[in-house]
């Protein structure tokens, strides 16, 4: 039992966290790139034309990915802040600050495609929508644990005030979303309204699967990147670094 | 255990009052954005009562915020934080103590002034009576969530908008219901379920806020 | 397949521009974020390699200059 | 009773001090001193648990002062740099804040008392900010006239002070060792107490780490 | 002379580019104000495009108005404002030089930001056109009215809400014609008036200002 | 060059001091002194024109300062209780605004060559918040290293300061009064200069006598 919590612990340190990593990355690439092709193949070159919204529905594959992915990345990000907090692990601050930013693209490429999407379908960019709404709100949630991290330079201080940041973040986030969705439909009801999700095809269904999962290897692999270079940076007076770098040599 | 809160809010208080333009410009600052408003938009009665809601609420919620960065700001500076670190009593119940002396200068003038500036905007008595509701209910949530962004951002640079950033979209649930609540009101609906919901959300905020905010403030001192 | 022309394709029926400007935008995010990365760690490397020699050759100069004299 | 073992402190990338080890009893005071910037106060800031030490440990009666936690704290009397004094309040009501801040029971007259004794009277109602520097720092230290507590850790107490003030503050000092007391504080100054035993402890190498001074 | 005004300029650049914060925070806090909005009055978008210029420039005015306590307080609280009203040239020129790096930083990501913030709410391209540019020219004369304000209220007690007390009065005519323009551009009347009254006011502000602001601060080291 | 006659200062309902003059020539000093809350801040004010003095008038080159404004301000260089360094600026980029800000030309050797007199190389790229007390203090005495105009007014230059670095100080302040110009300080520590004349004015009851010179 404490063998292996020891275990446990000893690849939550930097030092064999690092080359691990390095060992993972390519993997992730590889798995990444095979969904990517595979489902974006589905979606746009074997899916067939939705009834009511023509082709533009292949946004779907696009859009539905990056909008979980942005949700989930701020829950796993979490969830490294509290384990930080409770076990001063050095290595949870810093997946938390890699994953941050990642999350941030993820909600704001929601975003974006989603008023792609929205123009041609509901002939406008943007409306108050619950969901819309929500989503918004989680990019500024992202940006502000970003700025709060970047204004602070002692990175252990930094990671503390991140992590205090993100669980009360998370305590909200169901809050915020509740909240929006009530404020909508309480008022009588936009002169827009949502045009309901295409029943969908049994390709479709695959097409986003295969994309959704080709955006979690790309988060993987990308978060493992940054980490990386976050680990080298804070830890670059460390021995197992300096012995990296005389091996560079 | 009371009487360091006791001693945190009378201590507090008294810096407000010796300093009075604290309360009142919190106040003028409430008054001018409803009344910027107006200008901004057009005085046509019947726009104005549909906004007046809306409008009252991301006030308050403005004016609130405004006066966040002083929470700590100067405690932090001139070293009295620190002796409040090492004072003999979890640094939570020291954190309470500003925060009811917050609501008491910062939130409780604004829902006095609420009615007297919904009738600019021709609010209906009820209305006026839900509106007052609402932020007396709804303005200890805004404290307590403001104090936690205001002690990450202490010692921090570009602390007072960077504050703001990080507590803006914490409050929308809170403008959510309370400007709902008065919406529902006008409406004819009632406004009992958005009410007890902001009634959650200010118990939450007082009781559970001071403790990530102490955290916050431990680190800021580091 | 789904399609009888690399036009119609293009196209989208007519929703080209949508349908494209979110995945050029996508894909180009995505595949620049990595870039980034990759260039922001050859250069983190670059600069601690820097400081690590220039470390190195201070510390051989120490230590010819005051021989038999530890750091203090 | 205070008891510092290994004390390691890092800021940035630079190692301020490492393996500062002390034991201090009843009755005496420990003078820190160093250079500029040699960590004095970073070291002090160890001792009252504000700050955490990169490696090392401090006990108060034995135990690790982070277990300790509120007990600790409960007898210790901390002076920072900064005064803690706010500029809006008289200093008889920075005075009673201060006590009540810390659990004390202090009575008006009693602090009045302390005012006069730091050479403030006459100016007990005044507002602080209109205070020279020098009676700033006079009404910080005018907290130390009826503490009790046993640990005090003062960061540069003569700081602003005219050499009357540096000999009352001095006094004060010498009188809560005396009583049984403890005290760690730093000064570039010279410091002379009338009783306890004085030890000194010296941060950092003055002239390898600072080049021509 | 210039050189002087050049240095101050590059002086607050570089501090305004080290603590970047800064200016992210303030267009977020204008992002977050503009967004706020809706979620208070409700998403029908008739009645949000019916809003958007009222809005839009009450929260540019907001945001400046935000940024303002800092631009004396720093300076005179570490002492540099003192070096400065000590130098060998008129404080106004350095005022004036402090003036146009608080609109870099301040006004400019403002003007950049808000035709985006105008498609949230739905605005035709010409109101985006003219929104952005009646913000161009109305921004100036924001920070040059501030700056007098935050003169008047630097190291006086309360300085941040009372300064909000001080200057909103002042920028209730910039806000109406520069709300006015877009208005106007809407509704299908020409903006030029309005843009023309506007930039007479920036002119005013950017050259009239320094003087008394200089005034003033010269009051406030006394 | 400098003179000052029948200075009076007057605080809320406080006469701080009265009648006091003085003449200073090239190559001297006068060294303010007095207890705590004496006045020596709002003298060391009222010589720069920042406050106006409630009777009586201050004189360079035979003129009044008031007239002469820019004139008198490009001569001198005043450093006062605050650092006037900007916290979240390196102490080079400090120096080298503080420099434009008075419009001097000073390149950056010799900034970083003033900075390293001072005792902070390796620090001179570290952003001021992170110096301690005495290097935020040297950073702002840094000035003076370069510093060519006549007339210093020096308020407690030597607080916080370890002894290498005030020695130092003097060493500047003499090399100054050797050059040919003129200095006013204040300080609670007894001041040495190497060269050039001390002079001393007591200000308060402490000695009782305005203006023993
Ligand atoms: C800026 C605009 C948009 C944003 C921010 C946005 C955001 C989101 C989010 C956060 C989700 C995941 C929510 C969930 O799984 O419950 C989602 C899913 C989805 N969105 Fe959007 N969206 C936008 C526009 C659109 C538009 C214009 C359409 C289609 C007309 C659309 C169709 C969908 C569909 C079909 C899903 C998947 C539904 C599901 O799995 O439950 N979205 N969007
Ligand atoms: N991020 C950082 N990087 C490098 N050095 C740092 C950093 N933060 C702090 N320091 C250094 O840590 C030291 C802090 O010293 P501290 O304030 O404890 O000094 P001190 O002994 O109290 O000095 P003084 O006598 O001037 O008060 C300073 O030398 C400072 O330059
Ligand atoms: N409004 C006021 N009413 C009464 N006294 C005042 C008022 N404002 C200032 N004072 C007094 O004026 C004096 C200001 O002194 P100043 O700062 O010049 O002293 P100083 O000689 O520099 O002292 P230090 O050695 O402490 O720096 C103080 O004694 C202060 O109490
Ligand atoms: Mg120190
Ligand atoms: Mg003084």
């Amino acid at each position: 039992m404490t063998n292996r919590v020891i275990n446990w612990f000893r690849y939550a340190s930097p030092q064999t966290f690092y080359p691990l990593a390095g060992k993972l990355i390519p993997c992730f690439w590889t798995l990444a790139g095979i969904f990517a092709v595979v489902g974006l193949g589905i979606g746009f070159l074997l899916a067939p034309t939705d009834a009511q919204q023509g082709e533009g529905y292949r946004i779907i594959f696009l859009h539905v990915p990056a909008s979980w992915m942005s949700m989930f990345i701020y829950l796993v990000m979490a969830f490294w802040a509290a384990i930080g907090l409770a076990f001063h692990t050095r290595l949870s601050g810093m997946m938390a600050s890699a994953l941050a930013p990642t999350g941030a693209l993820f909600a704001f490429l929601s975003l974006w495609t989603g008023a792609l999407w929205g123009k041609p379908m509901w002939g406008t960019w943007w409306v108050w929508d619950a969901r819309l709404t929500s989503e918004l709100i989680l990019l500024f949630l992202y940006i502000g644990f970003i700025a709060l991290q970047a204004a602070i330079d002692d990175p252990r201080r930094a990671d503390r005030a991140g992590a205090i940041l993100a669980l009360v973040g998370v305590v909200n986030v169901p809050i915020i979303y509740f909240s929006v969705k009530w404020w909508n439909t309480l008022h009588q009801g936009a002169s827009v309204s949502l045009g309901k999700a295409p029943s969908m095809a049994a390709q479709m269904l695959w097409g986003m699967l295969f994309c959704a999962l080709a955006c979690w290897m790309y988060s993987i692999a990308i978060a493992l990147m940054r980490v990386r270079n976050i680990m080298l940076e804070r830890e670059r007076h460390t021995e197992w670094v300096r012995a990296l770098l005389a091996q560079a040599e | 255990m009371l009487i360091s809160i006791r001693a945190v809010i009378g201590r507090d208080l008294r810096l407000a009052m010796r300093r009075q333009a604290d309360i009142l410009a919190a106040m003028f600052f409430f008054i001018i954005v409803v009344s910027l408003f107006p200008l901004g938009v057009g005085p046509e009665p019947e726009q104005l009562r549909k906004l007046a809601p809306g409008v009252l609420w991301v006030a308050a919620l403005l004016a609130t915020m405004l006066s966040l960065p002083r929470l700590f700001a100067d405690d932090h500076r001139d070293g009295t934080l620190e002796q409040m670190a090492l004072a003999p009593q979890p640094l939570g119940l020291m954190v309470l103590g500003k925060l009811i002396a917050h609501w008491l200068v910062a939130g409780l003038p604004l829902v006095l002034l609420a009615p007297v500036l919904g009738i600019q905007f021709d609010l209906s008595g009820d209305g006026l009576a839900v509106l007052t509701l609402s932020l007396l209910i709804g303005t200890p949530a805004l404290s307590g969530i403001g104090a936690i962004g205001a002690a990450l951002t202490l010692g921090v640079r570009g602390g007072g908008v960077l504050l703001s950033v990080l507590v803006l979209p914490l409050y929308i649930p809170v403008l959510i219901f309370g400007a709902g609540a008065v919406d529902a009101t006008l409406t004819g609906l009632g406004p009992q379920a958005h009410l007890s919901l902001l009634g959650a959300m200010a118990l939450g905020g007082v009781f559970f806020a001071p403790w990530p905010t102490a955290a916050a403030l431990r680190v800021a001192l580091e | 397949m789904h399609w009888n022309s690399l036009a119609e394709f293009l196209a989208m029926g007519n929703h080209g521009f949508y349908v494209w400007g979110s995945v050029l935008v996508m894909a180009a995010s995505m595949l620049a974020e990595p870039m980034l990365l990759r260039r922001s760690r050859s250069r983190l490397l670059a600069r601690l390699l820097r400081q690590y020699r220039a470390e190195q050759t201070e510390a051989r100069r120490q230590r010819a200059a005051n021989p038999g004299r530890s750091r203090d | 009773m205070l008891e510092a073992s290994n004390l390691e402190c890092v800021r940035g990338e630079r190692r301020l001090f490492a393996g500062v080890s002390f034991r201090l009893a009843c009755g005496e005071m420990l003078q820190v001193q160093g250079a500029n910037g040699s960590g004095k106060t970073s070291l002090l800031r160890m001792l009252c648990g504000l700050t955490p030490a990169a490696a090392g440990e401090v006990c108060w009666r034995g135990q690790p002062i982070g277990k300790l936690g509120e007990e600790f704290r409960g007898e210790l009397c901390y002076l920072g740099h900064h005064n803690a004094i706010k500029e809006e309040l008289s200093p008889l009501e920075n005075l009673l804040a201060a006590a009540a801040l810390a659990q004390e029971s202090l009575d008006e007259d009693a602090a009045l008392d302390a005012l006069e004794q730091v050479g403030l009277h006459g100016r007990a109602d005044l507002a602080c900010r209109y205070l020279s520097q020098g009676q700033k720092r006079r009404t910080a230290l005018a907290r130390l006239v009826h503490e009790k507590r046993p640990l005090w850790v003062l960061d540069e107490p003569y700081v602003a002070l005219d050499p009357a003030a540096v000999e009352l503050v001095s006094g004060l000092v010498g009188a809560h060792l005396q009583r049984g007391g403890l005290a760690v504080l730093t000064s570039h100054q010279a410091v002379s107490v009338t009783a306890g035993a004085l030890r000194e402890l010296w941060l950092g190498t003055a002239a390898a780490s600072y080049g021509r001074i």
